[in-house]
C-alpha cells in the first residue's frame, strides 16, 4: 500500500457552540479517489477549508507529503502540491477561461512577477493552458470572459484550473453540482483518467457517480467520520444507513 | 514639572479625547451599521458650529444654540442621506469616498457663500465662564470640565442606547447582518436614516461645544475629521467602546506629546531646536501611535478580527 | 550738423515712443486669496488696492484679479498666465509668504515688477533681494520686533513666547527676541492649525511668566484668546497685528479687550490720507478697513505716484519713481530702505470696543523709523 | 480592450490639440495648463494602477506626489547652492539633471510606499483608505514643520531642470516633455496590464482567495502594484515641481490625494486613458467654473456627486455607451 499523500489526525474546528469538524482522521493515498459524503451541514466544506488553509483548525494536524502544514498559509500548501476547486465558482468575471488557466500555470513556470511581456505572446503557456481546457472540453470557449460563461462551464473551468496546478492532492468540492448529465459523465471519465497521477478527495452528492468512481468512501455526519471503506462496505454499513440515510435497521 | 501641572495636562488630554469621541462615535456608528465611509462628517461638525453661532447671535440663548446645532446637523444629515448617500450603500468604498469628498466641497463653499469668509462670534455663556478650583491646586476652566462631563454622559447614553434599547438591538443586528434584519421586517431605510441623523447630530453638537471655545470658521471640520479617522482605526471600526478608549488615548498622547517631547529634546540639544524638533515629532505622534497599534492589531484595539 | 540732426531725430523718436507707451495702458495683475479659509485677507487687500486706483482716476490702468486659492502651485500658474498671456506689467496682491516665495523670484526674474501688499519673507529682504521687488507693507519680522521692543519698554522681565511650528512662526519668535531684553519664561512651537491650547495655557500659568507674546494668525489666534480668557491666567498678552485684525476681533469678542498689539497702521493714525481712506473705504464697502486693506490702498497709491513720473516700459525710471515713494501714505511718513522695504514707525495698539464694534486704538509708539534686520545683506 | 485603446487615443489627442492650440495660437498659458493636465494625468495613471487595476482605494497618494516633488526640489536646490546633499557615508551632490532627478524621485516614492503598503495591506477595505490617508497626513505635518527645506513656505528653485540641451523653460518644449513621458508611461501600463503580473493583479482584485489557492500570495501582488503606483505618482510629482519651479507641503495635503482620485474617477476607474481624460476635464472645469464664480468648488462638488451617482463609469463609461448605442443603431 502506498504512503498516504495527505493525512489529517484529530482535526477539529468549531464555530461557537457548533462543532463543524470533530476529530477527523482521514487520509488520501496516491492514485486513489477518496470520496467524502454526508448530508448537508455535515462539515464537508469546512473540512476542505481546513485542509486547503482557508481557515485554521482548533486542534489536530494535517500532513501533506509527510510535511506538517496546518500552520502554513494557503499559498504555501498550494506550492507543495495541493489544489482545490471551489463549491461556488471562485473566478474573476473579467478574465477569460484561458487567462485563468495561464495564471494557474505560472507558479511552476517562473512566477507572476514579469511585467513587460504580454501574456498574449507567451505561446507555450497558452498552448499548455489550451490543453487543460481541451481536457475539460471547453477549448472553444477559451477566450470568453468568465462573466459570459454558463454555470456548468464555470464548473468545468474550475477543474481545468485545478489541473493546471499539477497537484499531488486534488480537493474537489462538489465539482458536478449544476452540470448537465453530459458534463458529469465527461468529468467522471476525466477523474478516472487522472486517478493514476494524484490523490483525489471528492465531495459529491451524486451517489451513482461516487459509488462508480471512488476507491474508498468516508461518511461524515455531524462533523465526525462515521465510516470509511470501499463502495460495498459502505453500502452495507449499518451505521451509515442509520445516520446518513436515516433508515432504521 | 509639578504633579498638579501633570494632572492638569492629563485632564486637558482627556477633554481633547472626549471631544474627539463625539466626532468618532458618529463616524464609527455610520460605518458599523451602514458600511458607509463618510468624509463629510467634518462638514456636519462645521454646520453644528455655524448653526449654534447664528442662533446665539439672534436669540442670545446658548441653550437654544446647542439645540439648534443638534437639529441643524441632524437635518443636514437626513437630507444628504436621503438625497445622496442612500444610493451609495450598495456601492463600493471608492464611490463613497469620492461622493463624500465632493460633499465637503459643496458644504465648505456653500457655507462660505452664506456666511462669508470671516469667522463667526460664539462664546461660552456667562454662567459657564471662569475656572473652578480642583483638589491639588488646579484652577481648571469650568467649560472644559463641562465638556468632559457632557462627553462622558453622551458616551454612557450611547452605550445604553446601543445595548439596552430596541433601536440598539436593531443597530447591532444591522451591524451583524443586514439581510437578516430586513427579512425580520425591520424598515432598514428608516433605521439607516435614524442612525445617520444620530451620528450627524453628535458631530454637530461637538462642533457647537468646540466652536464656543475655539473658532467658528469655514473648514474647521477637516482637521478633526482626520483625527476622527485615526481614532476609529485605533479603536476598531464599528465599536463605540473602542472609539471612546481610542479617543482618550489619542487625546492624551497628543497633549502629552506636545508638552513633553520638546522637554525631552531640550535635555540633550539647545532649547530652540529642541522646541522645533520636539513639536514636529509631536505633530506626528498620533500617527506613529496608529501605526504601532496596526502592527500588533491590524483591525484596531476592539475591532472584529479581519 | 549731421550729428545734431541725428541727435534731434533720436530725441524725437524717444519722445514718440514715450507718448506711445503713455497711450498704452498699464496692466496690473492682482494674485490674491479670494476663496477658502484665508479669503478675508485677500478680499480686503484687493478692495483697498482697487479703491486707491478708483480714487486715483487714472483710466490708463487695467487690472486683472485672480484667486490663488491660497495654494502656491495655483499662484505660480496664475503668475505664468498673467505674465505670458495677459502680458501684465506689475504683479501684486499675494498675502502669504509661501505663495510669495513661489511667485516673486520667477516673476522678477522675467522682468516684471512685484509690489507686495503683505507677505515679505526674509529670504527676499537680504541677499535674495531684487531691484524689481518692493514690499509696501513691512518686512515680516517688523511687527514681532516691535512687540519685543514694547515688552522691553514696558519693563517685562519674564515673557512666555509661542508661535506655530512653521517658518513664519520661527521668524516671529526670533524677531521678538531680537529686541526683547528680559529673560524668557518659556518658548513653545505649536502645531500649525492647532485650535486647542489648553496644554500651552497650563504651561504658561505654571511658568511664572509676567507676560505672553503670541503669534497665531487666523482661527488659531481666535481660539487662543478665547481659551486664555477662560483659563484664569492673568498675564498680559502681546501680539503682532495679524491676530487683531478688524475681522477677527469680532469673532473673539470681549476676550480680546485690552490686549496690546503692534502694527504699522491703525485706523486712528492722525493724518489726512488715513482719514480719507477710512471714510472712503467705509462708504464703498460698508465695513471698517483692515490692515490688509490699508496695505492694498498704499500699494495702489504708490503705483499711481510712480506712473505720474515714468511709464512702466521705462523700467529704470519707473523703478526710481517707486523708490522715491512720493505718495501720501495712510501710515504718515513712509520711505523705502536700500532693500526696497519700508522705513516706518511701528505702533502699539490696544483692543477697545467702540459701540458694538471691537477695534484698535494706538496707545504708544514702539519703534521709530524702523527698517529691517536684513537690509545690510542686500546687494542690488 | 479595443474601446479602451480608442478612448485613450482620443484623450491623448485632445490633450495634444490643447497644446497645439497654445503653441500656434500664441497662448503660452494654454501650454502651461496642458502640461499640468499631462502631469495630473500621469499622477492619476499611477494611482489608477492601485485603485483601478488593484482595487486598492488609496487616499494617500499625495504622499508620493509630494515626495517626488521634494526629491526634485531638494536635489535642484543643493545643486544651485553647491552644498552637498550628504557627506556621510558617501558624499552626494545635488543635481539639475532632470533624468537623474526623475529616477531619484521614483526611487524615493517607491521606498516610502513599501512600509506604507506593507502596513496598510495588513488590513483591507475601509481601514486601507483611512490608513493611507493618515500616512500622507503624517508626512504633511512633517514637511510643514521641517525647517531644512522651507517648511510651510516651500522651496523655490527658479529654473526648470536640465534635459539634454532642451529649453525646458519654454512652455512648448516643457509641454512636449511631459506629454512624451505620459505617453511612454501609458504604453508601459498597457503592457503591464497584459503581462503575467497584470493577470495576477486582476485576480488579486476580483478574487484574492482564489489567487492564494493558486499558490500566488495576493498581498505580494498588491504590494507590488502599490509600489509601482507610488513610483509613477512620484514621477508626476517631480514633473509638477519642475512645472512650477517650486515645491511645498501643499503637494502633500489630503486635498491633493482627493484631487488625484477625482481625476481617475472623472475619467473612468481602471481605464488606461481615464486619468488623462479626467485631468483634462478637471482643469477645464477649474478654468471655466473658476472664471464664472469664486465659489466654483461648490459647483465642482455638485458635478462630481451627479457623475458618481449616475454610475456612468466616468467619461470612459459615457464613451462606451455612446459607442454601444451607435453600434445598436447600425445593427
Amino acid at each position: 500500500m502506498a504512503e498516504p499523500l495527505l493525512v489529517t489526525s484529530g482535526l477539529s474546528r468549531g464555530f461557537g457552540a457548533l462543532k463543524a469538524c470533530d476529530d477527523v482522521n482521514l487520509d488520501i493515498r496516491a492514485g486513489e479517489i477518496h470520496a467524502l459524503i454526508g448530508p448537508n451541514g455535515a462539515g464537508k466544506s469546512t473540512f476542505v477549508k481546513l485542509v486547503s488553509g482557508e481557515i485554521g483548525p482548533d486542534t489536530g494536524s494535517i500532513h501533506l507529503l509527510g510535511k506538517s502544514v496546518e500552520t502554513l498559509p494557503m499559498t504555501a500548501r498550494a506550492g507543495l502540491g495541493m489544489a482545490r476547486s471551489f463549491q461556488v465558482s471562485a473566478l474573476a468575471p473579467s478574465m477569460s477561461g484561458l487567462e485563468h488557466v495561464v495564471l494557474a500555470l505560472l507558479p511552476h513556470e517562473g512566477g507572476v512577477f514579469h511585467f513587460l511581456r504580454p501574456v498574449a505572446r507567451e505561446r507555450e503557456l497558452r498552448d499548455r493552458a489550451g490543453e487543460m481546457l481541451a481536457r475539460v472540453g471547453m477549448l472553444d470557449r477559451a477566450e470568453i470572459p468568465v462573466a459570459g460563461l454558463s454555470h456548468g462551464e464555470r464548473r468545468q473551468l474550475e477543474i481545468a484550473i485545478a489541473l493546471a496546478l499539477e497537484p499531488r492532492v486534488l480537493l474537489l468540492d462538489e465539482p458536478m453540482a449544476g452540470m448537465g448529465p453530459e458534463g458529469s459523465a465527461r468529468l467522471a471519465a476525466l477523474l478516472n483518467e487522472l486517478r493514476g497521477d494524484m490523490g483525489i478527495l471528492l465531495i459529491e452528492h451524486d451517489m451513482d457517480t461516487v459509488f462508480a468512481l471512488a476507491d474508498r468512501i468516508s461518511v461524515m455526519v455531524g462533523g465526525r467520520i462515521v465510516a470509511t471503506g470501499n463502495a460495498d462496505e459502505i453500502r452495507s454499513d449499518e451505521t451509515v444507513k442509520t445516520a446518513y440515510l436515516g433508515e432504521t435497521p | 514639572m509639578s504633579v498638579a501641572l501633570f494632572f492638569e495636562q492629563l485632564l486637558n488630554g482627556l477633554q481633547f479625547g472626549v471631544m474627539l469621541f463625539l466626532m468618532a462615535a458618529g463616524l464609527t456608528l455610520v460605518f458599523g451599521v451602514m458600511g458607509l465611509i463618510n468624509l463629510a462628517h467634518g462638514s456636519l461638525y462645521m454646520i453644528g458650529a455655524f448653526a449654534c453661532a447664528s442662533v446665539v447671535a439672534a436669540t442670545g440663548s446658548f441653550t437654544l444654540g446647542l439645540v439648534a446645532s443638534f437639529v441643524a446637523a441632524a437635518f443636514a444629515g437626513v437630507i444628504i442621506e436621503a438625497l445622496v448617500l442612500r444610493r451609495l450603500y450598495r456601492r463600493d468604498h471608492l464611490d463613497q469616498v469620492i461622493v463624500t469628498f465632493a460633499l465637503i466641497l459643496v458644504f465648505t463653499e456653500g457655507t462660505r457663500w452664506l456666511f462669508g469668509s470671516y469667522p463667526l462670534y460664539l462664546d461660552i455663556p456667562t454662567p459657564l465662564q471662569g475656572t473652578v478650583h480642583l483638589p491639588g491646586g488646579i484652577d481648571y476652566p469650568l467649560f472644559r470640565l463641562m465638556i468632559i462631563l457632557v462627553g462622558l454622559l453622551v458616551a454612557v447614553l450611547l452605550f445604553l442606547a446601543v445595548n439596552r434599547t430596541r433601536l440598539g438591538v436593531r443597530i447591532r443586528a444591522g451591524e451583524a447582518d443586514r439581510e437578516m434584519i430586513a427579512a425580520l421586517g425591520v424598515d432598514i431605510s428608516k433605521l439607516y436614516m435614524i442612525v445617520f441623523a444620530l451620528g450627524a447630530a453628535l458631530a454637530g453638537f461637538a462642533g457647537a461645544l468646540v466652536g464656543s471655545v475655539q473658532s467658528v470658521q469655514v473648514g474647521m471640520g477637516e482637521p478633526v475629521l482626520i483625527l476622527g479617522f485615526v481614532v476609529i482605526v485605533i479603536g476598531g471600526i464599528g465599536s463605540i467602546g473602542g472609539a471612546l478608549i481610542a479617543a482618550i488615548l489619542v487625546g492624551i498622547t497628543d497633549t502629552m506629546g506636545r508638552v513633553f517631547l520638546p522637554m525631552a529634546f531640550a535635555a540633550f540639544t539647545d532649547p530652540a531646536s529642541a522646541n522645533a524638533t520636539g513639536s514636529a515629532l509631536a505633530s506626528m505622534l498620533i500617527y506613529i501611535l496608529m501605526a504601532l497599534v496596526l502592527v500588533f492589531r491590524p483591525s484596531g484595539l476592539f475591532g472584529e478580527k479581519a | 550738423m549731421k550729428t545734431a540732426m541725428k541727435g534731434l531725430a533720436a530725441a524725437a523718436l524717444t519722445a514718440l515712443m514715450a507718448t506711445a507707451s503713455y497711450a498704452e495702458p498699464t496692466k496690473i495683475g492682482i494674485i490674491t486669496t479670494l476663496s477658502g479659509g484665508g479669503a478675508s485677507l485677500g478680499v480686503d487687500a484687493r478692495d483697498g488696492l482697487l479703491l486707491a486706483l478708483k480714487k486715483g482716476g487714472n483710466d490708463e490702468i487695467e487690472t486683472v484679479v485672480e484667486d490663488d486659492q491660497q495654494k502656491p502651485d495655483v499662484a505660480v500658474q496664475i503668475a505664468d498666465k498673467m505674465i505670458q498671456s495677459e502680458k501684465v506689467d506689475i504683479l501684486t496682491g499675494i498675502i502669504w509668504s509661501n505663495l510669495a516665495m513661489a511667485v516673486v523670484p520667477s516673476a522678477v526674474g522675467q522682468g516684471k515688477f512685484y509690489l507686495s501688499v503683505n507677505a515679505a519673507p526674509s529670504q527676499l529682504a537680504g541677499p535674495g533681494c531684487n531691484k524689481d521687488y518692493f514690499s509696501v507693507s513691512y518686512q515680516n519680522d517688523n511687527l514681532h520686533e516691535a512687540a519685543g521692543q514694547y515688552a522691553t519698554d514696558a519693563g517685562y522681565k519674564k515673557t512666555f513666547i509661542l508661535a506655530p511650528n512653521y517658518p513664519a512662526g520661527k521668524d516671529s519668535l526670533s524677531g521678538f527676541k531680537r529686541y526683547y531684553k528680559g529673560e524668557l519664561a518659556g518658548e513653545i512651537y505649536t502645531q500649525l492649525g492647532q485650535t486647542d491650547y489648553a496644554a500651552e495655557i497650563a504651561q504658561i500659568k505654571a511658568s511664572g511668566a509676567d507676560s505672553v507674546f503670541f503669534f497665531l494668525p487666523g482661527g488659531m489666534g481666535i481660539a487662543f484668546m478665547k481659551q486664555y480668557a477662560q483659563s484664569g491666567a492673568e498675564q498680559p498678552l502681546i501680539g503682532p497685528a495679524f491676530s487683531f485684525d478688524q475681522n477677527i476681533l469680532q469673532a473673539v469678542g470681549d476676550a480680546a479687550l485690552g490686549v496690546k498689539n503692534t502694527a504699522n497702521w491703525s485706523k486712528d493714525i492722525d493724518n489726512e490720507a488715513n482719514k480719507a481712506f477710512v471714510e472712503a473705504y467705509q462708504a464703498e464697502y460698508d465695513r471698517l478697513p483692515s490692515i490688509y486693506a490699508a496695505y492694498g490702498y498704499d500699494t495702489g497709491n504708490l503705483i499711481l505716484s510712480a506712473l505720474k513720473k515714468a511709464p512702466v516700459s521705462d523700467a529704470d525710471g519707473f523703478r526710481a519713481a517707486l523708490e522715491a515713494a512720493d505718495f501720501d501714505s495712510v501710515r504718515g511718513k513712509f520711505s523705502f530702505g536700500p532693500n526696497h522695504h519700508p522705513i516706518q514707525d511701528i505702533y502699539v495698539r490696544e483692543v477697545v470696543k467702540e459701540g458694538e464694534v471691537y477695534t484698535n486704538k494706538i496707545v504708544a509708539t514702539a519703534m521709530t523709523d524702523r527698517d529691517d534686520a536684513y537690509a545690510k545683506d542686500c546687494k542690488m | 480592450m479595443r474601446r479602451d485603446l480608442i478612448f485613450t487615443l482620443a484623450a491623448m489627442a485632445a490633450l495634444l490639440a490643447a497644446g497645439l492650440y497654445g503653441y500656434f495660437g500664441d497662448e503660452p498659458f494654454y501650454l502651461t495648463l496642458a502640461a499640468k493636465a499631462a502631469i495630473f494625468g500621469l499622477a492619476g495613471a499611477g494611482l489608477n494602477i492601485a485603485l483601478g487595476y488593484g482595487g486598492l482605494v488609496s487616499l494617500g497618494h499625495a504622499a508620493f506626489f509630494g515626495i517626488g516633488g521634494y526629491a526634485a526640489g531638494i536635489l535642484a536646490s543643493h545643486a544651485r547652492n553647491y552644498e552637498p546633499l550628504m557627506t556621510w557615508p558617501v558624499e552626494l551632490a545635488g543635481t539639475t539633471s532632470a533624468p537623474v532627478i526623475w529616477i531619484v524621485a521614483m526611487l524615493a516614492a517607491g521606498l516610502f510606499s513599501l512600509p506604507m503598503g506593507l502596513l496598510s495591506l495588513r488590513t483591507g477595505g475601509v481601514y486601507f483608505i483611512m490608513i493611507t490617508l493618515a500616512f500622507a497626513q503624517m508626512l504633511y505635518y512633517f514637511a510643514v514643520s521641517w525647517p531644512a527645506y522651507g517648511g510651510e513656505d516651500g522651496l523655490s528653485f527658479y529654473v526648470r531642470n536640465e534635459l539634454g540641451g532642451l529649453q525646458t523653460m519654454n512652455p512648448w518644449i516643457w509641454f512636449l516633455v511631459c506629454y512624451a513621458i505620459l505617453a511612454v508611461v501609458l504604453v508601459l501600463i498597457a503592457i503591464l496590464t497584459r503581462s503575467r503580473f497584470g493577470l495576477a493583479l486582476t485576480m488579486a482584485r476580483e478574487n484574492p482567495l482564489r489567487l492564494a489557492n493558486l499558490g500566488i500570495g495576493p498581498k505580494r501582488v498588491l504590494l507590488t502594484a502599490f509600489v509601482i503606483s507610488a513610483i509613477l505618482t512620484g514621477l508626476a510629482g517631480a514633473l509638477y515641481a519642475d512645472l512650477n519651479r517650486f515645491v511645498s507641503p501643499a503637494m502633500l495635503s489630503w486635498h491633493m490625494s482627493g484631487e488625484i482620485m477625482v481625476f481617475v474617477i472623472l475619467g473612468g476607474v481602471g481605464r488606461l486613458g481615464g486619468p488623462v481624460a479626467g485631468a483634462c476635464v478637471f482643469i477645464l472645469l477649474e478654468q471655466v467654473l473658476g472664471g464664472f464664480t469664486e465659489y466654483w468648488q461648490f459647483l465642482l462638488g455638485l458635478a462630481l456627486i451627479i457623475i458618481v451617482l449616475m454610475g456612468s463609469g466616468g467619461l470612459a463609461g459615457l464613451f462606451d455607451r455612446s459607442g454601444a448605442k451607435k453600434g445598436a443603431a447600425h445593427g
